[in-house]
């Protein structure tokens, strides 16, 4: 039976091991790079084509016009409304991501111009706090929603998260229907949304806004589930396809109308934003 | 007992006082139980008691959404079939007549034995079941039907196929169609209301949850695997987000409790419909004066202003 | 290569042939009746519950209340429009219907009253060229529609059908977007429609109208396939399912409401009329 | 010739001539090939004719679908998916901009090799096609695009999953959608428009047919199977229902011929490209002036008297 719902996970990065590869090393073919090599690639392996991750300020870079980015609500911050503790209070884990991330939270959002066209970005950052979605990242997604709507412009969504941000309990859940009824108002508004899902796009962000786009497309290798491999398998007890739950799987079933690999992105975007770029 | 620890359950008394609605007890006036469940709470729950609450919840005898539609609804016709694939029968709907009203209901089922709990998954619906809803939600816009939703799931269903034929998308979409509706929704929680599975069908107008009910963003196991690193840390969980109703009220999360029988639904399924059903009418015959645009601005605007940070922040 | 394109099949009755059985002996079991004693059955077998083709005036009959059904439109008859001549000329084939079947086309419509509840209704006879749909059945239906939305009643769709009837040509084909476009209209006026599909409900009809119901119902082991499995057969030469095309194989893919047995219709059809007979 | 047959000849050239729209003959002013055109028609075609036009609608050399996007569309993003099982191959649709507007693109696509023949099933698509182009549609009605639809089918797919998955349903679907935009719609019959399977996205406000192009209820070999008992009939099947495009004009099933390069649209598709565009383009001119809900109302009208009974009963 299978009272256990443990649908939401891969909400943290892997803990600190001290055997662990180096983070610039691919996990596919082993390949190793500088920072700046990496960087001066999107942070796609040369070798293989792996996707290795990206903070929200350097997708903000590789994508927006140089000097068009503009970010808004930059000084909203999570308080704790269960007063939470497991292991560790959850305003301690707070403070711990906003100190090794330099980032308030795990979604950054503004107006930007991409290709010459303007848009507004909401851009989630897989090393806050595994990119979960609490209150401040509904907030600010329903913020970015209304910048777009509000100006006519289009909004470009790029996520990265295992879900829902558990330490705010069933707040957290109430995040999906907020961020819902937000796309719902854009689209009302006449505005276009796309939604560009990376690596990895679980759970309770699946579940809302990232799966609303107009246009849905994922980079290569990207996971997208709601409910993780490693649960799936513990629970079914079956053996999982080898691209479960992957991008390429999601595209086959039908789920994604792309698979844009991050070279090809930023055309990509430019590309949607002349198409739907127009607000009767 | 910290004063400010009293301080703050004061101020959550004062909440519930205030609340607009509480269940069917205002009308079916049970303003003394009402008084009961109001001195409970003043009492900070133990882990122990909320943890009661999760085993209520889960009890298997308590009754499902079936039974309330043999007790509640009259000319029931339910309604099969994704249009697509299959039927999903971990996912009820239909329609029928409530209290002299049609309505259009909704909700998940869990199986009384072992072969009907594995029929119906055990009431873990896979995308299928969420389209069936979708699709029946569309016929009662088409109508101007209300719509009551029943939710009653430990989670989204954690398998291959559901993740195949596309459950985060399916469960995105369920919620988009419920924000888009103009007509009233009403949504009970009557057991579990578990994660993305529960809030795809529980984007409503007005959201209940009966006495003894959890509503939940993940599992108490499953909160407990991930942040103790054992799921036997459960009780640790439950105790650390508290899914009972009275603190989803608190949160403003819900809109109201419904009462259940002394000792719980499980005992007395008859007293249990009964109250189930004074707390529908009145949530129904609130939201039936308005008319459907501002439903659906009402509706949304509720849904975003909901554990807001604007104010909190900055 | 499946450039042959039979998805349109089952227009005819079997020929006529001298050794076949009496057409009261149940296919399923062997059982033989006498014409009146099927008919005070509904033409449903005793013993095995096989249902008989149940002509339009007999269905009308089985459903209305007694003497509330009004026909209407009933003096519409098709032209050749295409000066149609396959082995026979078409014009012979219509008035050969007409003797043999006493109808003036495969659609009955009209008004009744079922339960004590306003419908209207629309019920096809296959015995009528195979109950195919040309232009005066497509134009019945659409009455049908205009008469429910009209008078702001449900309206009772009871087909059995080959499909699109060929000897119409292309004009056929557009019997299909101009019933659809009739539903929507009803849809748009207020009114429910109930599709009740008895067998055979095939081809263009089940891609039409047939599949638009707000709830949509059929006969136990009635066919409804696009394509007949004789011609899936011969395309694929798959060995086809048991119940391929059945109303219990398209209940379990989803694509039916339920299955109501011929002594439950009526009654079903008055809950039908009793939960969705009110317009706003 | 009979005076009789002649006489039906002479309205059939009347009624051509009133025509509004004749492809894009009138905008491109090829008024001579006009000309030509008309005067063929007043010869009753031969059997073997006809014949030659479905051949011609067959030809693999004929340009598809992608074949003209590539041509007319420029900053093309094919839309990929039904959102629920599977991205149908058979049944291409995208967005891009035709002519400086935004357009939503639906065509039916046939392959050019073997494999990509399999691939794409020959151009049928399965449920899951018609699904992913009332998804599109439904996109294009959000952000007013305006359709195009290219139809090129021999028929709706006959095979055991496309119906265990609803074709009937879907092709009933799809045409309900396309009845409901407020978005211009026009299709154009760029090969054979076989069956349900091209109905299915052919609902449109304006309904072309390449010159070789053919819109038949059944193939030929189809009906000869059925009414004369032996698939070989075909050219009688053929010659009796006429699926050229000058009949279908006739008939007033469609609403303009576009113009193909001497010999057909195989020999050039440059060429056909460009007469394509200009027909397409003159269409969408035509319609982009009324609003939304006139152009709903409209289309409905026309399907509604399409080969009317009304006058010719009683
Ligand atoms: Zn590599
Ligand atoms: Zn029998």
């Amino acid at each position: 039976m299978a009272k256990i719902d443990v649908s939401i996970e891969h909400k943290h990065p892997p803990e600190p091991d001290d055997g662990k590869p180096h983070p610039n090393t691919c996990p596919k073919c082993g390949s190793h790079y500088r920072d700046d090599e990496l960087d001066a690639h999107l942070r796609v392996c040369l070798h293989c084509g792996h996707h290795f991750p990206v903070r929200a300020p350097a997708r903000i870079r590789q994508l927006a016009d140089p000097g068009s980015f503009v970010e808004e609500a930059a000084d909203l911050r999570s308080d704790d409304p269960l007063d939470f503790f497991d292991l560790r209070p959850y305003v301690e884990r707070l403070a711990e991501a906003e100190v090794s991330t330099g980032l308030g939270e795990a979604m950054v959002i503004g107006r930007a111009t991409i290709g010459g066209r303007s848009c507004q970005l909401a851009v989630m950052d897989f090393a806050f706090m595994g990119g979960s979605m609490g209150r401040v990242v509904g907030e600010k997604f329903a913020l970015a929603c209304e910048g777009a709507a509000d100006q006519g412009v289009p909004l470009v969504s790029i996520t990265a998260s295992g879900g829902a941000r558990m330490q705010e309990g069933i707040l957290s859940l109430m995040q999906l229907p907020k961020t819902v009824c937000a796309v719902e108002e854009l689209q009302d508004a006449g505005s276009a949304m796309l939604s560009v899902m990376s690596h990895p796009t679980t759970a309770g962000v699946l579940a809302s806004f990232a799966s609303l786009g107009d246009v849905i497309v994922a980079e290569p290798g990207a996971l997208m589930s709601f409910t993780g491999p490693r649960v799936v398998q513990q629970t079914t007890r079956e053996k999982l396809p080898e691209d479960f739950g992957l991008a390429e799987s999601n595209y086959r079933f039908g789920h994604l109308d792309a698979i844009v690999p991050r070279p090809e992105l930023k055309d990509f975007v430019a590309k949607f934003l002349r198409l739907f770029g127009h607000v009767e | 007992m910290s004063s400010e620890a009293e301080l703050r359950l004061r101020e959550r008394l004062s909440k519930l006082s205030r609340m607009r609605l509480l269940g069917g007890t205002r009308l079916s006036g049970e303003l003394k139980r009402l008084q009961e469940q109001l001195e409970r709470v003043t009492a900070e729950p133990t882990g122990e008691e909320i943890w009661e609450k999760v085993e209520l919840a889960r009890n298997e005898d308590r009754p499902y959404t079936l039974d309330y539609v043999e007790r509640l609804i009259e000319d029931w016709i339910e309604l099969h079939g994704d249009r697509g694939r299959a039927d999903d029968s971990a996912l009820v709907t239909g329609v029928g007549r409530f209290r002299g009203r049609t309505v259009a209901l909704i909700g998940n089922q869990k199986g009384r034995d072992v072969k009907e709990r594995t029929r119906r998954n055990f009431g873990m619906a896979y995308p299928e079941g969420y389209r069936k809803a979708m699709r029946v939600m569309e016929l009662a816009q088409r109508h101007r039907f209300p719509i009551i939703s029943l939710v009653d799931i430990p989670g989204a269903y954690p398998g291959v196929a559901a993740e195949q034929h596309g459950q985060g998308g399916a469960i995105a979409r369920s919620q988009a169609v419920m924000s888009r509706l103009e007509v009233p929704i009403v949504a009970c929680v009557i057991g579990e209301g578990g994660s993305g599975g529960a809030i795809a069908t529980a984007l409503a107008d007005q959201v209940l949850m009966q006495e003894n009910a959890i509503y939940t963003v993940i599992s108490p196991e499953g909160c407990a695997a991930i942040l103790w690193r054992d799921a036997g840390e459960k009780k640790k969980a439950a105790a650390a987000f508290r899914p009972d109703a009275v603190h989803c009220l608190e949160l403003g999360v819900i809109d109201g409790i419904v009462p259940e029988p002394e000792g719980g639904a499980q005992l007395n399924h008859d007293e249990a419909a009964r109250l189930l059903g004074a707390s529908l009418e009145a949530a129904l015959e609130e939201l039936e004066g308005l008319p459907g645009d501002e439903l659906k601005r009402l509706r949304r605007a509720k849904f975003r202003a909901i554990g807001s940070v604007r104010t909190a922040a900055r």
